[in-house]
């Protein structure tokens, strides 16, 4: 065994870590906070220019051909410096789905301006009535010659009011069983009849809602076939699994290694000397390991082509509800400080652990919540039968 | 045992209900953050004559029991009231057990709704009260200067922090010519005055972190009970229906720790101070579970700002961290019960 | 509100200690724990001579008319010691479900000898495929003539070898629903064809299998209707509504503040000003209050005449877990000398602290599994749907 | 990153497996019960070279990276072996490292199945070594005095108290006189000594608590997956398929940590005590709630004797409890990681 990333992947770390200094300042950390939008087009621009904006593809694709292991390391970083990568996420995450089951057309025109940096992709899957049971879809999309009209609703559409598509999922099949008559388009935002209205969130993320009013998508939109969009969701949500929060963990014990450092208690004594804080710490320091563990794990399995059942789950399950009981537990510790806002200027260590306390929320929600991934985990991993 | 409150108090709690039905929305919540003062909502709550009822008729009040002002408290704390009221009630019983000319001059302006003061529960820092309850709206601070209390003028030179739960907090300038110049509440007793206060704050907030814990459950529940997933209500499956069923009763608990502490001020004095260390800290870990579920349960709504339980969310954070963790309200507990650490 | 007992309960709160400083020996103790029986013949003899065999009971029938105010300090104090009161309670309950529903020839005969602690009344209501879920027994009751047949199995028939009676619930037509078809027996022990197999706990109680093989009660032992069984079972179990575990906290918190105070760490310093150990007897404290709050609100209730509804599961429920986790919290907490068995003379407060770990983990499941109560406050008391 | 084992040590695991499964069943384990030990298993522990694997050639061993030990400890602790395998592994290291004649003599003699030796982790009190693990079947205990490690004979003057594990523990006699004419293996160093040792107990003991929380929550799957209740398996209700989801989940990051904090003892020694404590405090919260909810699980059947699970149950507190609680393990993390505290 071998804990250690190889020597490759630990240069790749360092090589981000000096691109992140010259490119993630303070200002664009406040800046992303202050708009809510995970998405810069400089930042996205100066990844492009170091070929970084899709590293693990294959070169002739225009990525640089990072294995997985060395893809832990980039985004151990990218995510330790909350970098604005969402919309870059999203993006490539259709792109990959478009070069797996797209039309040459739809790779033609997607995937070099994806990998430019020169469109933004967005996820329209959740809607009011289908959120963890996204087979629940009722969008619906019906054929009109060599067109499909689209009506219908899309929460939680990050990045929207940026985007140029959305990578849709709608109802095509009412006469069959509710995963068997879904189909996916790309809808290119700009069209008539598409709404777009903001949603502001508790970690001060902004995303949307979008409306889809007769909007008319032809028919060389369409990702996958006809009836078959579950399988293509299959295929995109399967990049998912090397989910997980370690780095954001990370993020949380530096700035509060940084507060216990810094800040000393009504006697003027080092926080750091403080067994509460100690233990609090040292929960963060094992928590991080874990989580770190076992997403690693993930990796590992990919790069030694082992199938990846429960473990990608356990990743994403771990990492995210440590996060959140690791953020409480240090707000409760820090004390009134930590009720500081990000924003307000005397927030301790730049208010990264008042953040944390609201973000950590998003995480144990989306791309599945923690109970559908107890599920798949009790299921797939353990055997148990499927639960009523 | 009687655990129904009189039909006084039950007329008490209907009135208070009403009022903050109708000024304390969560449209009226939202309307007053991120300050966290809503002046309408403070005004009739003053008009109900909510600081008056906290202090003896001796000293111009009406001389209600703590048991009533927590009643109080848990429909300030289950409709988010954006209004110093715990605080400011805090202050005046203070005001009212200190005595002397300033304290009851002081007393008075504040009945008459002309002056409103906090006490900072921490001694100054580097110059600074840091992070004082109300300190944004106040006019006047009490803190403690050595052994001495004194009472300071909130001025425009204060800083108010945008914070996580919408208080209205400020770091008020404490430094040391200021406090030596200050008006003088008590000498020599300024510790044990604070001390007394704090049972007092903890558990009034105690009341008001329950009625929170159990409207944020409520919350929850009607969410769970409209939702569908896979064909069925949400509420159906054990992950929703079991954490709320734990923290309804976590709340029902904590309503009664509450309430039995507040009626033990006057009734059971000798173990009042443990009691209301105890009910705050099983209340504050309470709302903090019970808000953290109901927001979880509602998946990717709870985490819209359009939603009504991240208001509670975050309130019930700074409701408790304001003041203490829970953690050490149960080392207090301990204290109280054991007397302190010979160590500490 | 008031939150105090009356003068009358707290009068018979001392009556009940000087009983048990008089008659609940440390040897009665400890042969308790031996034996594993919480049933002495005279220690209930005892009971009997001062007229608390059933101190609720109405003083015509044998009892001392107490209200529930005044049992919940009766109940408290033999609990807080645990004296050894199984046999008595299942005898109770058994006698009062006869009084209310049994014949005149069951309450002549069965009624008195219970009053004078001459019977012991067991329990025969699991079985092995049917434990939260009672009402699937399989027990066969078969008539012939004036007696049934009875075969099957209990689990769980705690007392039985020392037991008179069981009161049994036994299928007794499989052509309707599961509920429909139980009747409750009283059988005698004595009969052929009854088998006692011991079985051994982890917190040292003794229970029984008890195997029916065609053992002949008469249709005089019938206790409520045919097929009315389930409805007998709802008398029997709406008197264990007031259930809670508080004054088992306290003996718990009694043994750790004994150890606090009399133990020193390595350099001699007392436990007690620790804070490690005093943040665990403050949360025990806590536990206890709103476990002791939870469980007189029900007795409150009785005496007020509302109906209960959630607030008898939720007092069962939290008060269960909250006597688990603070025994493992104190285990912990008091660190090696923790692991000491009760018999081991050098054991921390008796061992108290020990056996209480092992104990806890039966109170959250017998008498409903703490997920049989989550079940019912969510549908009973917060209105959500049957879970599947 | 390698997150396979090697070939050798797969070998290694899989010919302790076997022996475990043939001289370690629950029906041996019972067997020996209260002592905790059972002499064949020991034996064939003995003989398959369980110790001389913990120590170098040049201490005539067979020099064992640590990460075979904790493979080896991981299936000890998933059959709840009775024997003092880790005690004894921990004693022969130290030993080894120590040197010298007394050290080096004693080595020989357990290596050679002569004597067993134990270590005392905590320094006498009132005259007494107190629950020395394994001390019930060792004939020597080493134990600190002063800033000296001594070793002393155990003899038919220690008290073997039953206890909530079935660990051969025992109360050693360790007097002042006792101690002063024994045998010593190390002067001046004996607590740097004894921290060391304390990092290999704490990372073998991670390896067992680990192999126990995931052959607990196989045990309780296995039952989730057999045991019906109101028409289904009672695995399909969130209420037990959750809590076991949870605990796999742990187990397997306690078994990842177990194996890293091993690893690291040759990989990455700057980071090896931190790792220890680490992988220690996970593993033992991991145990203890992964036991506690796979014997919860079982109903009424989880608490007879008869069933395994209450084996593990106690036996995760007591391999825990012995050396430190989890708490206690946390804060020694902090204390590798940020150095001691400056007031302590």
């Amino acid at each position: 065994m071998d804990f250690r990333l190889r020597e490759s992947s630990e240069a790749r770390r360092a090589e981000v870590r000096a691109f992140l200094e010259e490119h993630m300042s303070l200002a664009l950390e406040e800046r992303v906070y202050r708009t809510g939008v995970s998405h810069d087009a400089a930042f996205t621009q100066a990844l492009v220019d170091r070929g970084w904006i899709a590293p693990s593809w294959p070169v002739e694709f225009g990525g640089q051909g990072l294995d997985p292991e060395e893809m832990v390391a980039v985004g151990e970083e990218l995510r330790l410096a909350d970098a604005p990568m969402y919309g870059i996420g999203t993006t490539n995450m259709v792109s990959a789905v478009i070069l797996a089951v797209g039309t040459d057309a739809q790779k033609t025109e997607i995937v070099p301006k994806a990998l430019a940096g020169e469109i933004v992709i967005v996820l329209g899957f959740s809607e009011p009535e289908a959120g963890s049971d996204l087979a629940a879809a009722v969008t619906r999309a019906e054929r009109d010659g060599d067109e499909w009209v689209i009506n219908g609703q899309k929460m939680f559409t990050t990045n929207a009011q940026i985007g140029d598509y959305a990578f849709l999922l709608a109802r095509t099949n009412t006469e069959v069983a509710k995963h068997k008559g879904l189909t996916m388009f790309l809808v290119p935002l700009d069209q008539p009849g598409v709404e777009i209205q903001a949603v502001f969130t508790l970690s001060g993320e902004r995303t949307n809602i979008v409306f889809y009013n007769d909007v008319r998508v032809s028919d060389a939109w369409r990702v996958g076939e006809v009836d078959g969009g579950w399988r293509t969701m299959t295929v995109a949500l399967t990049n998912e699994h090397a989910a997980g929060f370690a780095a954001v963990i990370d993020r949380l014990l530096v700035a509060a290694e940084s507060w216990a450092r810094e800040s000393t208690d009504d006697d003027g004594v080092s926080r750091m000397e403080d067994e509460t804080v100690r233990e609090a710490l040292g929960r963060t320091v094992i928590d991080l390991e874990v989580s770190r563990l076992l997403q690693r794990r993930v990796a590992w399995m990919a790069e030694a082509g082992e199938t990846v059942i429960a473990e990608g789950p356990m990743s994403k399950l771990f990492s995210s509800e440590a996060l959140k009981d690791r953020a409480q537990d240090m707000v409760e510790v820090v004390g009134p400080d930590a009720l500081r806002s990000y924003f307000d200027p005397s927030a301790p260590s730049h208010g990264v652990i008042e953040h944390m306390l609201r973000f950590s929320l998003g995480t144990t929600i989306y791309a599945g919540t923690s109970e559908i991934h107890r599920n798949m985990i009790a299921q797939r991993g353990l055997g148990l039968p499927r639960s009523g | 045992m009687e655990f129904r409150p009189s039909d006084e108090q039950l007329q008490l709690v209907s009135t208070f209900a009403a009022l903050y039905g109708k000024e304390s929305t969560p449209e009226r919540v939202r309307a007053a953050e991120p300050l966290g003062f809503d002046q309408q909502l403070w005004s009739q709550l003053l008009d109900m004559g909510a600081l008056s009822m906290a202090v003896d008729e001796e000293h111009g009040g009406w001389g209600a029991t703590a048991l009533d002002l927590a009643l109080v408290a848990e429909q300030h704390g289950r409709a988010l009231g954006s209004a110093p009221l715990i605080e400011s009630q805090v202050a005046c019983r203070l005001l009212a057990r200190a005595g002397g000319p300033v304290a009851t001059g002081l007393l008075e302006a504040v009945l008459a709704g002309e002056r409103m003061v906090t006490l900072s529960p921490r001694p100054p820092k580097a110059g600074w009260a840091l992070l004082v309850p109300a300190g944004a709206v106040a006019t006047d601070m009490m803190i403690r200067h050595g052994d001495t209390l004194v009472v300071v003028p909130i001025g425009d030179d204060r800083v108010i922090p945008e914070n996580v739960g919408s208080l209205p907090l400020a770091d008020v300038p404490a430094g040391e010519p200021v406090l030596a110049d200050a008006d003088v509440i008590l000498s020599g007793s300024a510790p044990e005055a604070i001390d007394l206060a704090l049972d007092d704050w903890l558990v009034l907030t105690a009341g008001a972190l329950a009625g929170m814990a159990e409207r944020a459950v409520e919350i929850g529940v009607a969410y769970a009970n409209e939702r569908e997933a896979f064909g069925q209500k949400i509420g159906a499956f054990q992950g929703v229906g079991h954490p709320l069923a734990d923290m309804a009763t976590a709340s029902a608990g904590a309503t009664l720790l509450a309430r039995e502490a507040a009626w033990a001020v006057a009734e059971e004095p000798g173990r009042s101070a443990q009691l209301a260390a105890m009910a705050f800290a099983f209340a504050a870990e309470t709302a903090r579970n019970a808000t953290d579920v109901a927001l979880h349960i509602h998946g990717g709504y709870g985490f819209m700002l359009e939603y009504d339980i991240q208001l509670y969310y975050r309130r019930s954070r700074a409701w408790t961290n304001v003041l203490m963790s829970p953690a050490k309200a149960v080392r207090r507990v301990a204290d109280k019960r054991y007397g302190p650490r010979k160590a500490s």
